[in-house]
């Protein structure tokens, strides 16, 4: 069975290493915070400017001052700290954060990601994401597999305006766990159920499937 | 030297038709909401904005968006601002979009007096369009020059007469480096107070950026994204 | 992550003969003691020393000049700092100077993560050499590349156990800059508090930017030029 | 008769106009900052972190983390502010000070100043001065009108490796205050009791003298 948003945070979850600054970008990427392994610390980083963030608040404690880059109501941890725009992508372009996760459209198989813009139909703006993918050593794309209409978003070449290029490393979809490998993604983990010929199917970029493909667990 | 003025539309009075101004502000925190409504108020035609964000349909700079005050918006995220959109996808409004960390690193650029820095980000996308690319120990990086306008418009939490400032939380954002890149910068803070009441070892934005400082009021502070758990 | 070392000594266990180190301070004003004090007991040598100043003839730098564990000095200001002059004259130590500006931002775009940037600074001098020119605005530039040291080595007045540092007056100078611009960036403190001590708003370098942190002991804190009124 | 260096800096400090952001640098420049006019409000800047410098602390108060650019004990006034190195040249280089003034071991007919180095047998280092003289927007040179072996330090060109180029706008010297004017100096005013005959002689580099030259006054 394909994997729900908060299933495919938690499997990114368990890509977190004690000590990692880490930033996470809007839609299922902010749910990776609820599902950090036990024993590991982590600190959180949001491109608007804190590093330290914790938990959404109580009901009645929301601080209008006080958002993170989704815009969204937050609290802080212990240690946290606040600064400007510049100095928040400063530290994310000098490479201080170790992992980066963060939506998408589509993915090419040279790593290239688009996310940003539908020509004559939609724009959400880059936002960070152009300084994120463009900055971060290791990046890790979250996003459905295909898009609404069943297509893959896992591509030869991406069709949308880019965001970076040669810069993903790793995708975490509802169906699978893969790698960006030489110019072809490398099938990783699948989804509990879901078949090998089921991602070939879905996957329209070069797929290197190697022995047996372990089902992901969390 | 006085710079202390009594309210958002005295502090404004020379923003005219076809200035550029730049906000400060991520989303709706940390906007100059005062300076924000003086501006609609005065109905100034013809600006061009810079700014991260711009606001919602009904706050913020949603506001002049609708009142069709905006030649140009220079912002990295548009996000499910809709007026805003539709303005962009119509033609109706000119837009730049900036990636938010090239956007941040170009006011300060202005501020410390650069006028231009290598960053990487955009390399080959359509950002990279007629900019110098150059490499550095392996990686390629774009030449992006410093960003200046007539006007910056900066909220702060705290600032004294002098013009010193102090912000609160992610209320930050923006305003520090936009504060440096006006050549005017207007200044609105929830608490005015004389100088030498706040720690110098504190401040965020040192007096010698800030032009004119007035205490704003009235403050919303709406939130864009009222995000809970349960006790 | 812990980032907490019981001293000098400790925390500097891994700084060997060649390495290249960056040292906050203005004069002796902010200078970390601890750590200077550690690599002359270790007497590390062949080291190449980014610092505004060289100390003076029998503190800071001027220690290590004074046993010639220096291979190269990267600074601004000789001054009145003798033993730097002679060593410098006498081409026993290599020395190369860099405007104070160009050094401050220079470590700030390394921390930055931006390669290069345009200043000012030094056009038409013999630090222009070799350097690429170039004219924004009808004024000419100097293009100035990032700078990084193996090692920063700063001191501030207030560290938590994240490594957020807090500085006093101007014993803050370029200790924020040169911790953005260490590979490994070490900071000892007057005072060591655990996280959540510090106000977060007052933090002036975040703990992203610092690996290592201990508590100093016996600071000397030494006026160079000690200047008073009379009551 | 000459002027004293206390006097110089008396000249110069009548330069300044309200609300001024001014950075002194070591030496005679120092000593402006004891006659600043009354009425006249400035705010000295010192390019080690300070804004707001305030007179030599009392005996027995010196703070040894609060120091000026000279690394002289001093103190700070109300509506003070500290910064880091990058700030402070960054406010100098983007044209906030609105006036610099510093000494000189060699000014030329261009604006160009020598005052770092002498090769072979003296180095100072250029310090702050390089950033300072580049993107002052109003810079004030004090310095004496001859070396210590007689010579002059106006010059129609530096011998000395260079601190910037064409920056220099005025000269205040113990026997005249000059104006760099389309490639010469040009006398405005003279020491009391200094003829501009003197001042020709001590002038190695091109004068202008347009009718009569006042006396200093302070």
């Amino acid at each position: 069975m394909a994997l729900d948003k908060t299933q495919i945070a938690q499997r990114i979850a368990k890509e977190l290493q004690d000590g990692y600054y880490v930033n996470l970008g809007i839609g299922i990427p902010t749910l990776v915070a609820n599902y950090i392994p036990a024993g590991i610390n982590v600190v959180l980083q949001s491109e608007n400017g804190l590093l330290g963030m914790g938990p959404f608040p109580f009901e009645g404690e929301e601080d209008p001052d006080l958002i993170n880059a989704g815009k969204q109501t937050i609290t802080t941890v212990p240690g946290s700290v606040f600064f400007d725009s510049a100095m928040s992508f400063g530290m994310i372009r000098s490479g201080k954060v170790d992992l980066t996760v963060l939506g998408a459209m589509e993915v090419n198989q040279d790593g290239d990601i688009a996310s940003w813009k539908i020509p004559g139909k939609m724009v959400k703006g880059m936002g960070g994401a152009m300084d994120l993918v463009a900055s971060a050593k290791n990046i890790i794309v979250a996003m459905m597999h295909t898009n609404r209409e069943g297509e893959s978003k896992l591509l030869k070449k991406c069709t949308l305006p880019l965001t970076g290029v040669k810069c993903i490393k790793k995708i975490v979809t509802d169906l699978a766990v893969l790698e960006v490998n030489n110019g072809k993604f490398k099938l990783l983990e699948r989804a509990p159920g879901v078949s090998v010929e089921e991602i070939k199917s879905k996957t329209e970029g070069d797929l290197i499937v190697e022995g047996d493909i372990p089902e992901i667990t969390f | 030297m006085n710079k202390v003025r009594k309210n958002a539309i005295e502090a404004t009075f020379d923003i005219k038709d076809g200035c550029t101004i730049m906000l400060g502000g991520f989303g709706l925190c940390g906007i100059p909401e005062n300076l924000i409504s003086a501006l609609v108020e005065m109905n100034v035609k013809n600006l061009t904005c810079i700014s991260n964000n711009a606001g919602v349909d009904d706050f913020g700079i949603g506001l002049m968006l609708q009142k069709k005050q905006l030649k140009k918006m220079i912002a990295s995220y548009v996000g499910e601002n809709a007026e805003f959109e539709r303005q962009l996808l119509s033609g109706e409004l000119e837009v730049e979009l900036i990636p938010q960390g090239t956007l941040a690193t170009r006011c300060m650029a202005a501020g410390y007096g650069m006028p231009a820095v290598f960053t990487p980000a955009g390399v080959g996308t359509e950002v990279a369009e007629g900019k110098e690319v150059r490499n550095f120990d392996g990686k390629d990086y774009l030449l992006e020059t410093a960003l200046k306008a007539d006007f910056a418009l900066v909220k702060a939490w705290k600032g004294d007469t002098h013009g010193n400032l102090i912000f609160k939380e992610t209320a930050r954002n923006f305003n520090p480096v936009m504060a440096m890149a006006g050549n005017i910068t207007i200044a609105e803070v929830e608490e005015l107070v004389p100088a030498g009441e706040l720690n110098p070892d504190h401040i965020h934005t040192p007096g010698i950026y800030v032009h004119r400082i007035f205490k704003g009021v009235n403050y919303e502070k709406r939130i864009e994204q009222r995000t809970v758990r349960k006790k």
